[in-house]
């Protein structure tokens, strides 16, 4: 009875805008998120225009190995959404293809830019090397953090869909690929901020 | 059946108490750990307090105290009460506790999410406590912790106990942009049928304002903290200069969230007044659409007032006007919500149960805040009173107005509801007295000290000739302070009394309108036995379409009147 | 929610995102001044985050709340960006 | 009220004194009134048997009128204080009038250096003078202090001449004064710099013109 109870409230769901509330919470998260990044970003914009000598710190910066992560985060939010696609129209093995296509591309990402940081570190370009460095590697870690987030999400993801779990409850799909996407959209800054510019 | 005894016989102690899904039961977590901290901080400011008035003298019930340990002191009273007490009971208490019964839901939209940010904040909160045991001792470098004297251990001799600092905020944020995010979802999506956003009590308003005010700003802070964590940790040089970094960098981002973080913790303590002065005046509150437009102003006017903080840190001067003039407009907004509480009291049938007693007194302690905002707002007053006790004065009548006088209100209010039994009214009166003489008896004297320049931070103002003939004031202030603490023994009576010997309580022992008030005292887990159906606005009180003087939301077969 | 929604080409919008990447940083290794390929670089930039946010994220078929929730915080740290301008940069 | 501020010693402090007045007046009016319409009301309208509250909603235009009116006179209000707010600040922060003295004053924990060019004028040369804690200045002459810090932040505070100014390490600030009135004045730290705060002072000097050059004559005796 009180189990029963308990399910009830549990059960009970209300969408007064029509909006899923689980998209809903995403997308108010990733509004924090926004100014989190954005402020970062204007923090570094504003120390590069007013500092001396980022530029030539900048150029040692690999522009192929950058450039070849930000094509794999890219094809990676092209996985997730064909993972979304595939939940929506009601086709479980494309979902965990499409999952673990995603998971992987993420763990690719990392590890790529593990090796792009041990290289770096290994050339003497520490967080302390200079103003440059420091923000190079806050922003990079941070980010990285996020995708370390977003892949541990996918990947539970995707074992609950290889467990049939995930019947029901496919729009967390969705709201993974959300969050998955903000994640490229800051590298997509992040990547011309970093290496290409200036 | 109590909600006590469901939850004991069916979930166990664990489930029912400590890892709650629960929003009530999450809601007095926060409370507890919000009073606990109020304690401790009380606490540092009778220490803090006894040094300025007898410097260097042994504090009763401690022993000597030393500079370093008053700047200790000055750091940790701040960091506790603003985001440790402030923090957990207005949002953390009373959110929690009320979004859900006031839009009439069972739960939050997100019931695992709330306990993770409890649990988030409990541990928080814990390494908040070890960081006064490490070696070094806690944090010295003021509770808005400005570089380089927060960057680097040896310019104020303390190392873990700043890391640990900075550690404890990341984790409280991060439980408050979980609560926040469940505020936000469940007032948006989860409000009862005919309870349009219109309809909704403006402490809901509040709230959500509030959420809304603090996930916008704190993610710079949060950028912020971790470039202070790797320049203690690292050795990386963002805030320092011999490094290419600049001090004033963390003074924007801390200010930036700083201040929206004022009116994050001020609007719920306004709506909790606003929701108590229309119960005790018998009268729907006035202009609910206009302070709903004023309350949305004033968040958007936060986002641009920060740098008044930083008038003369170097700023530049060009940039000191604009947010002069933004400031001083901020009180426009406020004024008119002041100016609606008191015409709610117009032609209304005012009693003066302890609730009201304390709306009454946030109203006039919030009153002299606000007005002496506008010398701080003045760039060229604030040369002079910036960083002098008016400052310190002026953020006490202002956030001490919400954080103790107007969360008491809701405390009393609310008792019935959270507990199911009353609170006592004698000890409860007794205790408003109190609190609200010595409160000013403290806080007119540091507005005195602040015009005689009195500087903030200082251990010890017999060092400075020009502001020896002020030290009676400063021996005032600290009586009148211990006085203000010994004020509180009637209501820590009066809390556990009542809890378990109180007089029990009915649906709605304050006659109010409010959906909370049609649940059970205390709401059962779920809150409701049947989804209340919405048919007008929550402020209906002595309608002259019934014979009673008040008018519930959930009512049915009454034509609908106002919004 | 029983509303059928319509998929955007995905593969045709990952290609125009590998494009403008490409573009990007060949346009980096131009012999074209700093400042106007700094500009190109990062229209390029938005041009792609606006692709992503569109039609993966789909904004497109969203309702105005979570229209603001996207756009909101953006005025708000550019506001921090503005004041940070003459403290910081020009220092 | 005018005995709590410390005695104005400077040509700028009393335009700000004249501000900080004109806020109190404004801020006291409002405050007694507000407060006198509240307690008026509580007392009016206590609860009394028999007597049922007026339902009014204060949603229309011409109810909350009652409300907007007072709103729109605390804007009208805020303008006049910006006006003169904004007046005080230029001429105070906003433009740097052509100085007689300058000093170069630098922070550190927990000490102000003030150094003197000398005669030359020049800072960096043989003829500078270095004191700690020590400032001298002229009556009626335009000081220039140019504000250093070589650790954490300082807050250069001369309360009885008005002005406040924080020390940043990585920058150099300009300030000026005028001192009015010969005397001797400390020079507190205002803002926290570490366990030293309290007690981190200087003195200000203020001679009358002749009794400054026989100063100067005494640091400098080859000039």
């Amino acid at each position: 009875m009180a189990e029963a109870h308990v399910m009830a409230v549990g059960v009970e769901t209300r969408s007064v805008t029509g909006i899923p509330t689980g998209k809903l919470g995403v997308w108010w998260f990733l509004a924090s998120e926004i100014v989190l990044f954005g402020g970062l970003i204007g923090v570094y914009i504003m120390s590069r225009l007013g500092g001396a000598g980022w530029s030539e710190m900048a150029a040692h910066l690999s522009v192929p190995i950058g450039t070849l992560n930000t094509f794999v985060l890219l094809t990676s939010s092209l996985t997730m959404v064909l993972a979304f696609a595939a939940a929506e129209k009601g086709n479980p093995k494309g979902v965990r293809t499409w999952l673990l296509l995603t998971v992987l591309l993420g763990l690719a990402f990392l590890i790529i830019k593990g090796f792009e940081w041990s290289s770096e570190i290994g050339a003497g370009f520490t967080p302390t090397a200079g103003a440059f460095w420091s923000f190079y590697y806050t922003m990079t870690g941070l980010h990285a953090l996020h995708v370390l987030g977003g892949v541990v999400v996918n990947f539970i993801l995707f074992l609950a869909a290889l467990l049939g779990l995930l019947r029901g409850s496919e729009h967390r799909v969705e709201l993974a690929g959300l969050y998955w996407h903000f994640v490229d959209i800051v590298w997509i800054f992040l990547f011309p901020l970093l290496y290409l510019s200036w | 059946m109590s909600a006590r005894v469901e939850v004991e016989e069916h979930m166990g102690f664990w489930r029912g108490y400590v890892f709650s899904t629960d929003h009530k039961t999450i809601a007095k977590q926060y409370l507890a750990i919000g009073l606990f901290w109020a304690i401790v901080g009380g606490l540092l400011a009778y220490l803090m307090r006894w040094q300025l008035a007898y410097p260097d003298t042994e504090v009763p019930g401690w022993g000597f105290i030393g500079a370093d340990f008053y700047t200790m002191l000055v750091t940790m009273h701040g960091t506790i009460m603003v985001f440790f007490v402030a923090m957990p009971i207005l949002l953390g208490a009373f959110g929690n506790f009320l979004i859900p019964l006031m839009v009439g839901a069972r739960d939050m939209a997100f019931p695992r999410l709330n306990m993770l940010s409890v649990w988030t904040f409990a541990l928080s909160s814990l390494v908040l406590l070890i960081s006064f045991f490490v070696p070094g001792g806690a944090a010295a470098a003021g509770w808005t912790g400005y570089p380089p004297l927060s960057a680097k251990p040896i310019y104020t001799g303390v190392d873990w106990g700043l890391n640990l600092w900075i550690l404890a905020l990341a984790l409280e944020f991060a439980s408050f942009l979980m609560g926040g995010v469940n505020f936000l979802t469940t007032t948006v999506n989860l409000r009862a049928p005919g309870l349009s956003m219109l309809r909704l009590p403006l402490l809901v308003w509040m709230q959500i304002t509030a959420a809304v005010l603090f996930m916008l700003s704190v993610g710079p802070l949060i950028a912020g903290a971790v470039m202070l964590l790797m320049d203690r940790v690292v050795g990386t040089s963002f805030y320092l200069p011999e490094g290419g970094g600049d001090p004033l960098l963390w003074q924007h981002l801390f200010w930036f969230f700083g201040h929206p973080e004022v009116y994050v913790i001020l609007l719920p303590g306004l709506g909790i007044m606003l929701e108590i002065l229309p119960v005790f005046s018998r009268k729907p509150i006035f202009g609910y659409r206009p302070i709903i437009y004023s309350t949305i102003a004033a968040g958007i006017l936060s986002f641009v007032v920060w740098a008044h903080h930083q008038f003369i840190s170097g700023l530049d001067p060009r940039l000191a006007m604009p947010f002069s003039i933004t400031t001083i407009f901020i009180s426009v907004p406020f004024a008119l919500m002041v100016f609606a509480m008191i015409a709610t009291l117009w032609r209304g049938s005012i009693s003066f149960p302890t609730p009201m007693l304390f709306a009454l007194g946030t109203l006039a302690v919030f009153l002299v805040g606000g007005l002496t905002g506008v010398f701080n707002g003045s760039a060229p007053v604030d040369i002079y009173i910036h960083d002098t006790y008016f400052v310190v004065a002026h953020f006490h009548y202002t956030l001490f107005s919400v954080t103790f006088f107007a969360a008491f209100a809701g405390i009393y209010f609310w008792f019935p509801k959270m507990f199911g039994r009353m609170m006592n009214e004698t000890l409860g009166k007794l205790h408003f007295w109190l609190t609200f003489l010595f409160f000013n008896a403290v806080f007119v004297a540091m507005f005195l000290l602040g015009l005689g320049g009195m500087m903030r931070r200082i251990a010890n103002p017999m060092q400075y000739d020009f502001l020896q003939p002020l030290q009676p004031m400063n021996v005032f202030a600290t009586i009148a302070s211990i006085l203000l603490l010994l004020g509180q023994i009637p209501f820590v009576i009066n809390f556990f009394w009542s809890l378990v010997a109180g007089e029990v309580a009915e649906r709605n022992p304050w006659q109010a309108n409010t959906l909370e008030w049609s649940a059970p005292s205390p709401p059962p887990h779920g809150n409701f036995e049947i989804v209340p159906v919405v048919y007008r606005g929550p402020y209906e009180y002595s309608h002259p379409s019934v014979p009673e003087d008040w008018l519930p939301q959930d009512r049915p077969a009454v034509p609908t009147a106002g919004v | 929610m029983a509303r059928e929604r319509v998929h955007p080409n995905y593969v045709a919008v990952w290609l125009w995102l590998v494009g403008l990447l490409i573009a990007s940083v060949v346009i980096s290794y131009l012999p074209i001044s700093r400042g106007v390929a700094v500009f190109l670089i990062f229209v390029a930039a938005f041009v792609k985050a606006v692709l992503v946010a569109l039609n993966y994220m789909h904004l497109r078929f969203e309702r105005p709340l979570i229209y603001a929730m996207a756009v909101i915080p953006l005025a708000i740290f550019f506001v921090l960006w503005i004041v940070l301008y003459p403290d910081i940069a020009l220092r | 009220m005018s005995s709590w501020l410390p005695e104005s010693v400077s040509t700028y402090g009393g335009d700000i004194d004249a501000i900080f007045y004109l806020i109190y007046y404004v801020t006291g009016a409002w405050f007694v009134l507000t407060l006198g319409v509240t307690i008026l009301f509580l007392i009016r309208y206590r609860r009394r048997e028999g007597r049922r509250a007026t339902y009014v909603h204060g949603n229309t235009l011409a109810q909350s009128a009652w409300i907007l009116v007072p709103g729109l006179i605390v804007l009208l209000m805020d303008f006049w204080i910006d006006f003169r707010s904004a007046e005080v600040w230029a001429k105070v922060m906003g433009r740097m009038p052509s100085s007689d003295l300058r000093v170069q004053v630098t922070a550190k924990q927990f000490n102000w250096e003030m150094v003197y060019p000398g005669p030359d004028g020049q800072f960096g040369t043989a003829d500078d003078l270095q004191l700690e804690n020590e400032l001298h200045v002229p009556a009626g002459k335009v000081v220039r202090v140019t504000l250093k810090s070589k650790d954490v932040i300082h807050s250069f505070f001369l309360p009885h001449v008005r002005l406040k100014q924080d020390a940043v390490p990585g920058r150099e600030i300009e300030a000026w004064f005028e001192a009015t009135k010969p005397g001797r004045y400390e020079i507190p730290c205002a803002e926290l710099c570490g366990f030293g705060h309290s007690g981190m002072k200087g003195w200000l000097t203020v001679h009358p013109p002749d009794e400054y050059q026989k100063w100067v004559k005494q640091r400098w005796p080859s000039s």
